[in-house]
């Protein structure tokens, strides 16, 4: 219990520890580091077996109190936040360190309490039960995130951040609309307290199919969409990605669209999965693998290589939502559901470590080259052989080679649309493959051309380390599969298993 | 108290598509803002009103309660937002964002002053 | 019962007082005599319903309070009318919105992007 | 015949609600939505006391109405301090293309679309009292009277934590928005008015009041509509007037002290919540200890609210003209 | 006597209208917040009457709405100021002062 409290206050205190110490947010940031790692090392083998573990805030059980679940899902995300974070504190060290005899610059001050506050908020969406405790955790992850878009202060960020900001707040309020009519129609808030009362279960006891239940799940969707960016309200991601500097761009592109689209999951899964329909599961999948295709192919047109990651990132988006309609059908055991549970929740992990060591390389490479052109990064493998190296298999995980964690999950998703019937997801699931595999053929293609005139700026060996580390855990996610498996599955929601309607 | 309350949501309910509209039509991003306020007044008096109508008591302290966190944390976003919006008007002289295409981010155009008025309604009272 | 007729009668002449305050700032030519008109309504018209209400209060708390209530708007609107008045009056700038004078050199607009 | 005058108040209220939020979206003049929008605010404020919610109409009428408005309207007049520069204020530059008629149309058919739906939606549904029942049963196990401060630091203590954290990231994000260069001066515009004039006069007459006003809202809390939030921003409105009245200049966002200031209200709050995770359950306020607990935690949240919401108002640090008593920056302070 | 201070809190009411039709107009932004003054002054008066008919203790929101009030009057009276954070009262030299040094910082800013 103490080791969830831990997950969720020690990001928060830190950040107001950095507040006030000047000049050393980066060592109370590692702090924070290892203690979270410690809570979730405890955490993470108790729960494997024991099953959920529960922290009921105050002491006041839901409806009038508040719930904090640590279960697999929560756990898997907050792991994956865990390591991006601090491979992340360890490259913002060159940007944002300060060593304590020189003044303080605002760099220096804003980085560290807006990206551990962000951590914060992050394990607070992935352990709350409670929506409305949900919506202020997403409303700390927005402030934080939109203000690390603007923290270089360039017109083009700042534009970007103001266009992430509308887009934000209006998903908010969607959700909180939606959260509000989910209480007024059924007073309580809590996550599996809604579930007890079988919405949209008309056949039930206890349930009903209210008008205002209808528009409340549809608003809540709605709003975390805009905040996952899921096409076609993707239009802020991409600059709003591109523009932060490298390690925030890390943190921005791998775990905050992840925080929107757990409590999604949750919502459709936990708290109200009568309410589906197919054409909803239809809709959303359709609009999943739009953005598959729509990111991709603007990933391919893009000459920037942060921009290239960034609208993959919308693509990588779009397999996310093809859950929805595998985990659904029309039969009424469904055994994929479980598959498609799980391999999606593999594919997020997997794109956030190997997205946050992408951002990391561009960060790299933006220092040996000034910008980050493609053109300028002729002769790049040579000069920087660990980063490429990063990036390289990185992209073996983003393209689902095996035998990377994106390939766990390509494979259990593939298996649930085959045995579903649906083979219509599987050629999505595939081209999308092959399309990730030309946007990133093009920077690595330019990077180990050969260019003997190019000269490099020279990098320190720290900033090229932990890309590669974060890039090795996304393989590794796959090669040791069984442990995160068998963790994503304590916990899991019944209509995960038995299927969405 | 009945009625009143199914009044006040009714309002909450339109407030909200007013503000949805305001927000939507308009491009100066401080009227933006305020048309995100609106939908959140409009949001918290639905919230309220629906947690009124029974006419046994008071309105739901809890309703109450993270209505009162809800206008906190609106406050923030707005006070955040209008320094952004400040921010920007700053670098580029302008007070509403860009057209912008997916495919290619357009250079912005520095130092036009904005001055286009987006609504174009009629005085009602003449 | 005498009481409450008193307070009924004080509400009244207040109310008139807010009706005539608006009157005047609806029908008043220009924003100085508009002004004049805000601040009759302001100070008399609240003043008589406080008193009115006053015959009510439960308790000293409340008496206070209103009190209270009516010495904040009594300086407040003496001191903003004064205010509003004079920049009305001697600032061009009052006369199309807030400020269309001088930049000021913490906040003018940079010619050159600092970042690029 | 008291049910008929209160609808009658009730629908006039109603009217003017929706004209003002109409007007605010719809007036020409940038400056006219804003004071449509604080008019809005103080009539959003009578609605909730129509609804018998005191403690948020106490917060619509200090944030709403108040503290929103006064932010809107400095951001006015730097907006058009910012945007006015050599050029004819009203030739109109080649703007964003303005919406053209049939998205206007078909924007007003989908807004109204989902408010009639809103509408259809609340009306169907069943009355519910919501969780009043279980507040009240559990009432007299959380230290204090009032129920909604009840909910708010000791049920669902942990939604207040995260939103005055969420108010001090507004804080930070704000102040990440300054020029490298200004970093580690005061905060917003210097501010400075005549020594001794009406304005200086006003600034020294009304804190007295408006810190009283302030205190006893956070005092009468525990047991009456009041609280932290609603006091905290009555004492940030008179801290900004003290400083709009040139009495007294903002302070440098590197003062340690200030930061201090910020972050101890969430800290105890986190520090309490720690304490009780201790003893057995986070944020857990033994009912002996809850009311005192609670007084303690308003007071440093009180303090951090206040002086987070008027930063707030002023915005990132910059470099200002330094008119007022206090000296101009000579120096950013390093 | 709770019907009549609701009443009468009505009919202070519906004359608000008439201040809201005065900040449509305008023309100047002075007129605008006068009447958004009037409309501050107005709604602590019905503060007051609901109080009277109602609930004592909503009286509280009258006092924090008439502090606020004066409050947005004075940040009013300052974004029309001459720099946007003065006070109209200040002599004409100050003004001067104001000028010379937005030259003179254009003049930095562009060298």
């Amino acid at each position: 219990m103490l080791a969830i409290v831990a997950l969720v206050t020690l990001p928060l205190v830190a950040a107001l520890m950095a507040v006030v110490v000047e000049r050393r947010g980066e060592w109370i940031a590692l702090l924070s580091v290892i203690g979270v790692v410690i809570a979730l090392s405890v955490l993470m083998p108790l729960v494997a077996t024991d099953g959920p573990v529960d922290l009921v805030i105050g002491g006041w059980q839901a409806p009038l109190g508040i719930t904090l679940r640590a279960d697999g899902l929560a756990l898997a995300f907050a792991g994956m936040a865990a390591l991006v974070m601090a491979a992340v504190l360890v490259s913002a060290r060159t940007l944002y360190g300060a060593s304590p005899s020189e003044a303080e610059t605002r760099g220096q001050w804003a980085f560290w309490p807006l990206a551990l506050l962000l951590w914060g908020a992050l394990n607070v969406a992935f352990l709350s039960r409670d929506l409305f405790n949900l919506y202020v955790a997403l409303e700390l992850l927005t402030v934080a995130a939109v203000a690390l878009v603007a923290i270089e202060g360039k017109r083009e960020s700042l534009a970007a951040a103001l266009r992430y900001l509308m887009f934000a707040l209006m998903g908010s309020l969607a959700y909180l609309l939606g959260a509000a009519l989910l209480y007024a129609g059924h007073g309580t808030l809590d996550i599996g307290l809604l579930a007890a009362r079988d919405i949209g279960d008309a056949s039930g006891a206890t349930g009903s199919r209210r008008a205002s239940d209808i528009m409340a799940a549809g608003l809540m969707t709605a709003g975390l969409a805009v905040k996952t960016a899921l096409f076609p309200f993707h239009a802020w991601l991409a600059p709003a990605h591109a523009g932060a500097p490298a390690p925030a761009s890390a943190i921005l592109s791998a775990l905050v669209p992840k925080a929107s689209f757990v409590i999604l999951l949750r919502l459709w899964f936990e708290a109200l999965p009568g309410l589906t329909t197919p054409a909803l599961l239809a809709t959303l999948g359709g609009l999943g693998a739009a953005a598959v295709f729509y990111g991709s192919v603007l990933a391919l047109r893009q000459n920037r290589l942060k921009l290239i990651i960034a609208y993959s990132t919308v693509a990588q988006i779009g397999y996310l939502f093809l859950v929805f309609p595998l985990a659904g059908g029309d039969s009424y055991a469904q055994p994929w559901a479980a598959g498609a549970w799980t391999g999606v929740i593999f594919q997020a992990l997997s794109h956030g470590l190997a997205k946050a060591a992408m951002f990391l390389c561009a960060g790299v490479w933006i220092i040996a080259v000034g910008n980050d052109r493609l053109s300028g990064m002729r002769g790049l493998a040579s000069a920087t052989p660990m980063t490429m190296s990063a990036f390289g298999i990185a992209g073996v995980a983003l393209v689902a080679l095996p035998p990377s964690g994106g390939f766990t999950a390509k494979y259990l998703m593939l298996t649930a649309a085959f045995a579903s019937g649906q083979t219509i997801w599987a050629v999505v699931l595939l081209l999308g493959g092959l399309l990730s595999a030309a946007y990133l053929y093009r920077p690595l293609a330019m990077a180990f051309s050969r260019d003997d005139d190019a000269t490099f700026a020279p990098v320190p060996r720290s900033l090229q380390v932990a890309p590669l580390l974060l890039a090795l855990a996304a393989i590794l996610l796959g090669l040791g599969s069984q442990a995160p498996f068998s963790l994503i599955q304590t916990g899991r929601p019944a209509a995960a298993a038995e299927g969405l309607e | 108290m009945i009625a009143s309350a199914t009044l006040f949501g009714l309002c909450g309910a339109a407030l909200i598509g007013l503000g949805l509209y305001g927000f939507v039509v308009q491009a100066h991003l401080l009227r933006r803002l305020i048309a995100f306020n609106i939908i959140g007044s409009g949001i918290f008096l639905l919230f309220g009103a629906s947690g009124a109508r029974d006419q046994l008591a008071s309105t739901d302290p809890v309703a109450q309660a993270l209505i009162i966190t809800g206008i906190v944390v609106a406050l923030a976003a707005t006070a955040f937002g209008v320094g952004l919006v400040l921010a920007f008007a700053k670098v580029t002289g302008q007070t509403h964002l860009p057209e912008e295409s997916d495919a290619r981010q357009r250079p912005l155009k520095a130092g036009l002053p904005d001055r286009s008025v987006q609504t174009i309604v009629k005085d009602p009272a003449g | 019962m005498l009481v409450d007729g008193i307070t009924c009668a004080l509400i009244g002449a207040g109310l008139l007082f807010f009706w005539a305050g608006t009157a005047g700032i609806i029908r008043f030519p220009d924003t100085h005599s508009r002004l004049h008109a805000l601040t009759k309504a302001d100070n008399v018209g609240l003043g008589l319903l406080i008193v009115g209400l006053a015959l009510q209060a439960p308790d000293w708390l409340t008496l206070g309070k209103l009190a209270m209530v009516w010495a904040l708007t009594l300086v407040a609107a003496g001191t903003t009318a004064q205010l509003v008045a004079r920049a009305a009056i001697t600032k061009p700038a009052a006369r199309r919105g807030p400020a269309s004078t001088a930049a000021i050199p913490g906040d003018t607009v940079r010619s050159k992007d600092r970042a690029s | 015949m008291s049910g008929l005058a209160a609808t009658g108040f009730d629908l006039m209220l109603c009217a003017l609600i929706l004209g003002a939020a109409l007007a605010a979206i719809a007036v020409r003049d940038l400056f006219g939505a804003v004071v449509f929008f604080i008019v809005y605010g103080v009539f959003v404020a009578l609605a909730w006391l129509r609804l018998e919610a005191i403690d948020v109409a106490l917060t619509e009428a200090a944030l709403g109405a108040g503290l929103t408005g006064v932010l809107m309207i400095g951001a006015v007049s730097r907006l058009e301090r910012l945007t006015s520069r050599d050029q004819d204020q009203d030739a109109a530059g080649p703007q964003s293309p303005p919406t053209s008629s049939a998205a206007r149309i078909a924007t007003m058919v989908g807004a109204a679309g989902i408010g009639g739906g809103l509408a259809w939606g609340f009306i169907t549904l069943p009355p519910s009292a919501g969780l009043q029942l279980a507040v009240a049963e559990n009432l007299a196990a959380s230290g204090v009277e009032n129920p909604v401060t009840a909910v708010l630091l000791n049920f669902r203590g942990w939604d207040t934590l995260l939103e005055s954290i969420v108010l001090l990231a507004a804080l930070i994000a704000l102040w990440s928005l300054a020029r490298d260069q200004d970093w580690g001066r005061r905060p917003g515009l210097r501010q400075h008015a005549r020594p001794g004039g009406v304005m200086a006069t006003f600034g020294r007459l009304l804190p007295p009041f408006g810190f009283l006003l302030g205190v006893y809202l956070v005092w009468t809390g525990s047991a009456q509509p009041g609280g932290a939030f609603q006091g905290g921003t009555v004492l940030a409105a008179v801290w900004l007037l003290v400083m709009m009245a040139g009495l007294k200049a903002a302070p440098r966002v590197s003062s340690t002290r200030l930061r201090w200031a910020l972050i101890a209200g969430p800290l105890l709050f986190i520090g309490v919540g720690l304490a009780g995770a201790v003893a057995g359950t986070f944020l857990g306020l033994p009912t002996a200890y809850a009311k005192p607990l609670i007084l303690t935690i308003e007071a440093g949240l009180t303090l951090s609210i206040a002086a987070t919401l008027a930063l707030l108002v002023l915005g990132a640090p910059m470099a200002g003209d330094g008119l007022g008593p206090d000296q101009p920056d000579k120096e950013p302070a390093r | 006597m709770s019907a009549l201070l609701t009443s009468a809190a009505g009919v202070l009411l519906l004359s608000l209208g008439g201040a809201m039709w005065r900040i449509w107009r305008g023309p100047d932004a002075a007129d605008r917040m006068m009447a958004a003054q009037l409309v501050g002054t107005g709604g602590v008066g019905t503060v007051l009457l609901l109080a009277g008919a109602t609930d004592w203790r909503m009286i509280d929101v009258a006092l924090v709405l008439a502090l606020l009030a004066a409050f947005a009057a004075i940040a009013f009276v300052k974004a029309i100021s001459l720099d946007g954070s003065g006070d109209p009262e200040e002599s004409d030299d100050v003004a001067e002062i104001v000028a010379v040094k937005a030259t003179g910082a254009r003049a930095a800013d562009a060298g």
